[in-house]
């Protein structure tokens, strides 16, 4: 413990503070809670990931031939699943958020450091679920669990699958909760609302979201898992039962989850685009408001995934006006973005590059939004590639292009350590264009007509060009995942250490050693200053290398 | 340190604890005799009504919101309740316009 | 001009050309906000990149500039609201006159059944020129009934009809997908609308020889002894069913609502559910005691009832009414 | 208020015991357990949210078969239940206030009556649970129903109708999903209050801490407003016919 930090004359980090697995498994501090979920949305990211090369190695030629259809059915099943619901909903909150708000807000730790761990004690059970239930053969439900066929026709592992969303629904639910006592109860002395960093809005409002809709999609599992057990009906209309209720039930969640990925994501981009452009964000307020309107509003759009699936005609219209009103506040977002930069002083490092590509990709993916909000091209365009596109542009190039620009800004804070920045421009260089020669041609695919979830489109070999680009592009994109995976994991061993701010920034996580003690501040701050004081602080991001 | 003041202090007194359970044992009786009396749609919208005021008893008194200082409690049960009828009135604007032409 | 343009989907039906319009109208929109903001930000990022002795600006915001890139997107996308919902209200809601074909999901096929009897697997045709409605329902989980080159879709339900519509204009082959995945071979559940010159369409059909599907209604009615109590009088102990298809139907109460084909299919199924004014509930159910298949010819007879003679026969019939 | 919280932050620190390090008051502590507790009750509004949305759309559809259907439970029962409940609300209420007032033995006593009652209601709707047993009034293979549709009793026979059982099935499948649920939550409150209880005895509550006592009234009164919902939901459907 603290003895081989005086013999070796380091300073004492949360990271050296203790050793063994023991002070890891049973730790409350949240920065190490932060590390434990890191270690598990990589696992599943890359599992998730490995089910989507399967998938588009399929798809490189219109036959089914690689896997057989059921595999085929359990492999997008389960790269949804597990990319959902263990990787995209926690990735950024459970990380980041959970590294950097308490220290953000001045705080030593969360409000309820137990229930954070016992948080990622629920995401780890419900990933043992998910572990046992693709090791025990798998589920094709998609990741939709649509009834009745999930209810009364499959014959796979749905219960197992339905129990482990279930489980890390309650993780998410825990998170959001400790998320909101905190920013409302632990703010140090002078941190107003109107001075808290942009990430923290966006992660207050992502977990206004996590508290309020992820127990309607846990009823509505658990009423699945009853509807299989015990045939109740409530969802078989063999029985009397709509399927639509469950899609009613299932979207109030599942559209808000999608604010809960990308919503983090711009509060990282709000910071890294001050930051390297030297500047306050423009229109603070607007960007603060904007983040609670997704949230807010983003309640009220669910049906609009329902276009088709017989839903009442005036619903549908009420839906379809509704789902613009979410637009406007996403368009501030990207619009104050933009005049962030205006007359900046701008340097293009690593975490830069990522948020250039957030707002380009998130620009395109919320764009093609509005198609799918337009009821006359929705129909023709949902269930195909279109949809396909469009959120992986959301999610992949929204949420975890943010991701991966956050983890490289806060690397030096986490880590103490710096990372390569040539092989980090490289790495993101890549991603960016193996994100879009993926995921473009996925767009021309839908409008053409594929359907989503074919194994094999043997009938309709037109599509087999724009498969083979977007198979190509992925591989391009695995590529650019596994760079970052292995320099970081090499800046641990033998990165240059980190000053306690490399990059100049503003932010009380900047003020604090790199990495920090294990209570954060040895005495209370006292926060004097409104966010992104660019104007007060001496020196500009340091040039790489 | 936090944007309040004091969270709930207050000490309910036997006496006005005994008189909300009084009115909530009432309300059980009268909406029980209320259900047998035929009042056309509006049975409905008193057995509800009726529930509505218990729960509102409840909350006010025995969760001691009426004499919190805190205005988030009031805000957290109001977004409860918002977002509980978003639930519910945006799923009827489906089932209840399914038949009209 | 747009089949010039590669990958492009071919355009079949009436509703494809409106759907492309707004398409069209949204790519052009959206690719300039693209262009805009991508130029904004690309020009911001070179014009304000770091200089030695040029220090970053502050501004603090300006709500003149928030409200109106507020606005202004706003108004943009309600008139992709309104034209999305114009199409939309008229992909929802057939023509009075159309065609009418019956189809059947089920895993992993689709049944086409005319009204002049013909059945299909995987397949349907049908007359260009025509207004053509389909009246779908699925014998197991949720299905779609998708034609990307008519640019429709319908998700079809279990328990229910649900309906689509299309004015093919362009002969040829297209392809009909099921777009809601529906278990393991839903990529497998794939066919062809094939799209005929009139007189080839009538060729197809082989000049009769099946039995109308609203005679096969018909016998049935009579078979199931629907007859005793469904007479064509007010003396039956159910009501008169002539001409009751598309009417209001007043019940007992107090409701009023429109008898559509889910309302007969229901009054079969489950007879209990909605009592027509004046009449005892005595009827029993056929839940489980007639096929999907089945169902749909009662629901054919029923209809045709009480039309005019050259519509029973000819009017929902796709061959016989081209022009 | 802000600079002085700070000041007594650190003085206060080593005194309470039973204040978290990460927190600089007592009062900080507290008002942050009220508002998660707060915070967790509105998940529980949305969970149940879920089932109250399905109950809401079957009953809309299924009107007549719903009102037959609750007519097979008992009032009687019911109305005992509620009041149970009702009690139940009331003797916690008291337990708070003797923790409050630091009366150790009285806080004791109301909350093993707080238990009692909640095993009374328990009782209660196993009874009840076991009677839907013995007429297969339960959701499944085993479920029959073959019973008039509200106010149809005076008609004629030849003029009655039946409700369809598969609609009274989906109302027996909501019951036990919703009762059961709720049950669930009364079981779960009981084992709380039970832990109460032995700290309590224990000593472990003062009028300067007792938060797992509030927090855990909170959740016992929440439970009894959902019944408060439930009981007219469910039982007194079409009763007056």
């Amino acid at each position: 413990m603290a003895t081989a930090v005086i013999e070796t004359g380091e300073r004492e980090t949360y990271l050296n503070r203790e050793y063994g697995i023991k002070s890891w498994l049973l730790t409350v501090d949240h920065k190490r809670i932060a590390l434990l979920y890191l270690i598990g949305v990589t696992f599943f990211f890359f599992v998730g990931g490995f089910f989507a090369l399967l998938v588009r190695l399929e798809l490189l030629t219109p036959a089914g031939d690689l896997v057989q259809a059921d595999t085929y059915n359990k492999l997008f099943t389960m790269h949804g699943q597990v990319m959902v619901f263990f990787f995209l909903i926690p990735v950024i909150p459970a990380v980041l958020g959970n590294f950097l708000i308490p220290i953000m807000i001045g705080a030593k730790d969360l409000a309820f450091p137990r229930i954070n761990l016992l948080s990622w004690y629920l995401y780890v059970i419900g990933g043992c679920l998910m572990a046992y239930t693709i090791l025990a053969g798998g589920v094709d439900t998609g990741w939709t669990f649509y009834t009745p066929l999930s209810t009364e026709f499959l014959k796979t592992n749905v219960i197992t699958a339905a129990l482990a969303v279930f489980v890390s629904g309650f993780s998410s639910i825990f998170t959001g909760l400790n998320f909101i006592v905190t920013i409302h109860r632990m703010r140090a002395p002078g941190m107003t609302w109107n001075r808290l960093p942009l990430f923290v809005w966006a992660h207050y409002a992502t977990s206004i979201i996590q508290v309020l809709g992820t127990p309607v999609v846990a009823i509505a599992i658990v009423l699945v898992a009853l509807e299989r057990l015990f045939h109740l009906g409530i969802f078989n209309p063999a029985l009397g039962g709509d399927p639509l209720l469950f899609q009613h039930l299932f979207w109030f969640y599942s559209h808000p989850a999608v604010y809960i990925m990308i919503l983090p994501g711009m509060g990282i981009v709000s910071e890294i685009v001050c930051c390297f452009s030297r500047k306050r964000v423009f229109g603070y307020q607007a960007m603060a408001m904007a983040v609670l309107g997704i949230a807010v509003v983003g309640f009220l759009v669910w049906a609009h995934h329902m276009f088709v699936a017989g839903i009442s005609l005036y619903a549908a219209l009420i839906f379809s006006l509704l789902s613009y009103f979410v637009a406007v506040p996403s368009a501030i977002k990207v619009f104050n973005w933009t005049a962030t930069m205006y007359k900046g002083s701008i340097t293009y490092q690593t975490p830069m590059i990522y948020a250039f590509g957030f707002i380009g990709l998130f620009t395109i993916g919320g764009l093609t939004g509005l198609f799918l909000a337009c009821l006359g091209v929705d129909v023709h365009v949902t269930d195909t590639y279109f949809v396909v596109a469009h959120f992986h542009y959301i999610m992949v190039g929204g949420t975890i292009m943010a991701y991966m620009g956050g983890m490289h800004f806060w690397w030096p804070k986490i880590s103490g350590k710096l990372y390569p920045e040539f092989w980090g421009k490289l790495s993101a260089m890549i991603v960016f264009i193996g994100f879009n020669l993926t995921f473009f041609p996925q767009f021309i695919l839908g409008y053409m007509g594929m359907p989503r979830r074919y194994w094999d489109y043997s009938k309709a070999p037109e599509y087999q060009i724009l498969n083979v680009l977007s198979t190509a592009g992925a591989s391009v994109l695995a590529v650019g995942y596994l760079m970052p995976m292995i320099y970081f994991l090499w800046s641990m061993r033998y990165g240059k250490p980190a000053p306690d701010n490399p990059w100049n920034a503003a932010g009380l996580e900047w003020m604090i050693p790199s990495p920090p003690s294990t209570f954060n501040f040895d005495e209370q701050p006292v926060v004097t200053w409104e966010a992104y004081n660019y104007d007060e602080i001496k020196g500009e991001v340091p040039v790489a290398q | 340190m936090s944007d309040h003041n004091s969270s709930s202090e207050h000490i309910s007194s036997i006496g006005s604890s005994v008189a909300i359970w009084l009115a909530l044992l009432v309300g059980t009786a009268l909406t029980v005799g209320a259900a047998y009396v035929d009042l056309g749609p509006f049975n409905v919208v008193v057995a509800l009504a009726i529930a509505s005021i218990k729960a509102t008893l409840v909350v006010l008194f025995f969760m001691h919101v009426k004499y919190t200082h805190e205005k988030l409690t009031k805000m957290v049960i109001a977004t409860a309740i918002f977002f509980f009828l978003i639930l519910l009135v945006l799923s009827m604007a489906d089932y209840g316009t399914r038949l009209w032409t | 001009m747009l089949e010039n343009i590669p990958f492009w989907p071919v355009r079949a039906s009436t509703t494809a050309n409106n759907v492309d319009a707004v398409f069209i109208f949204l790519l052009v929109v959206s690719a300039l906000m693209t262009m805009s903001i991508f130029t904004m930000v690309i020009y911001f990022a070179v014009r304000y990149r770091r200089r030695a002795g040029r220090p970053a600006e502050q501004i603090a915001g300006s709500h003149a500039l928030e409200i109106t890139w507020s606005i202004i997107p706003f108004c943009v996308f309600m008139v992709f609201f309104g034209w999305g919902a114009i199409i939309y209200f008229q992909e929802r809601t057939p023509p009075q006159n159309a065609a009418e074909v019956y189809v059947v999901a089920k895993q992993w096929m689709w049944k086409a059944e005319h009204m002049e009897g013909q059945r299909e697997i995987n397949q349907l045709h049908v007359p260009v020129g025509r207004d053509v409605k389909v009246i779908m329902t699925s014998q197991d989980v949720i299905h779609s009934f998708f034609v990307p080159a008519f640019r429709i879709k319908q998700d079809v339900l279990p328990g229910r009809y649900t309906v689509a519509w299309f004015h093919a204009t362009k002969p040829g082959t297209y392809h009909l997908f099921c777009a809601e995945y529906c278990g393991t071979l839903h990529s497998g559940m794939i066919g062809w609308v094939v799209v005929m010159e009139p007189k080839d369409y009538e060729a197809w059909m082989g000049g009769g020889g099946n039995q109308p599907l609203a005679v096969t209604g018909e016998k049935l009615f009579t078979e199931l002894g629907c007859v005793t109590c469904h007479r064509s009088d007010t003396q039956g102990r159910g009501p008169n069913l002539v001409g009751v298809y598309g009417k209001p139907v007043m019940l007992e109460d107090g409701r009023t609502l429109t008898a559509d084909e889910n309302y007969i299919r229901e009054s079969i199924v489950d007879p209990g559910a909605k009592i027509v004014k004046g009449f005892k509930p005595v009827m029993p159910t056929f839940q489980g005691q007639i096929s999907d298949d089945q169902l749909n010819a009662l629901v054919a007879y029923v209809k045709s009832l009480g039309q005019p003679q050259s519509s029973q026969t000819a009017g929902k019939n796709m061959a016989a009414a081209t022009p | 208020m802000h600079n002085s919280s700070v000041a007594t932050a650190n003085i206060e620190a080593h005194d309470n015991p039973a204040l978290l390090h990460h927190f600089a008051t007592a009062e900080q502590q507290k008002d942050a357990a009220n508002l998660g507790m707060w915070l967790f009750l509105v998940t529980e509004v949305m969970f149940f949210g879920g089932m109250f949305c399905a109950y809401l759309v079957y009953r809309y559809k299924y009107f007549g078969d719903f009102g037959s259907a609750s007519q097979q439970l008992s009032i009687k029962l019911g109305a005992i239940n509620t009041g149970v409940l009702i009690c139940s609300s009331l003797t916690v209420v008291l337990a708070v206030r003797a923790a409050q007032l630091g009366k150790r033995t009285v806080l004791v006593f109301w909350l093993l009556a707080t238990i009692v009652l909640g095993l009374v209601f328990l009782g209660i709707k196993a009874d009840e649970y076991a009677e839907k047993f013995e007429k297969h009034h339960v959701p499944g293979p085993s479920f029959h129903y073959h019973e008039l549709l509200p106010g149809q009793a005076g008609l004629p026979s030849t003029d009655r109708r039946y409700a369809n059982p598969s609609h009274a099935e989906m109302y027996f499948s909501l019951y036990f999903a919703m009762t059961g649920m709720h049950a669930l939550h009364m079981i779960i409150g009981v084992g709380l209050f039970s832990f109460l209880t032995y700290f309590a005895w224990r000593g472990k509550y003062s009028p300067d801490y007792y938060t797992p006592i509030e927090n855990a009234g909170l959740y016992w009164h929440f439970v009894d407003i959902v019944w408060i919902y439930l009981f007219p939901l469910l039982y007194l459907i079409d009763r007056h016919r």
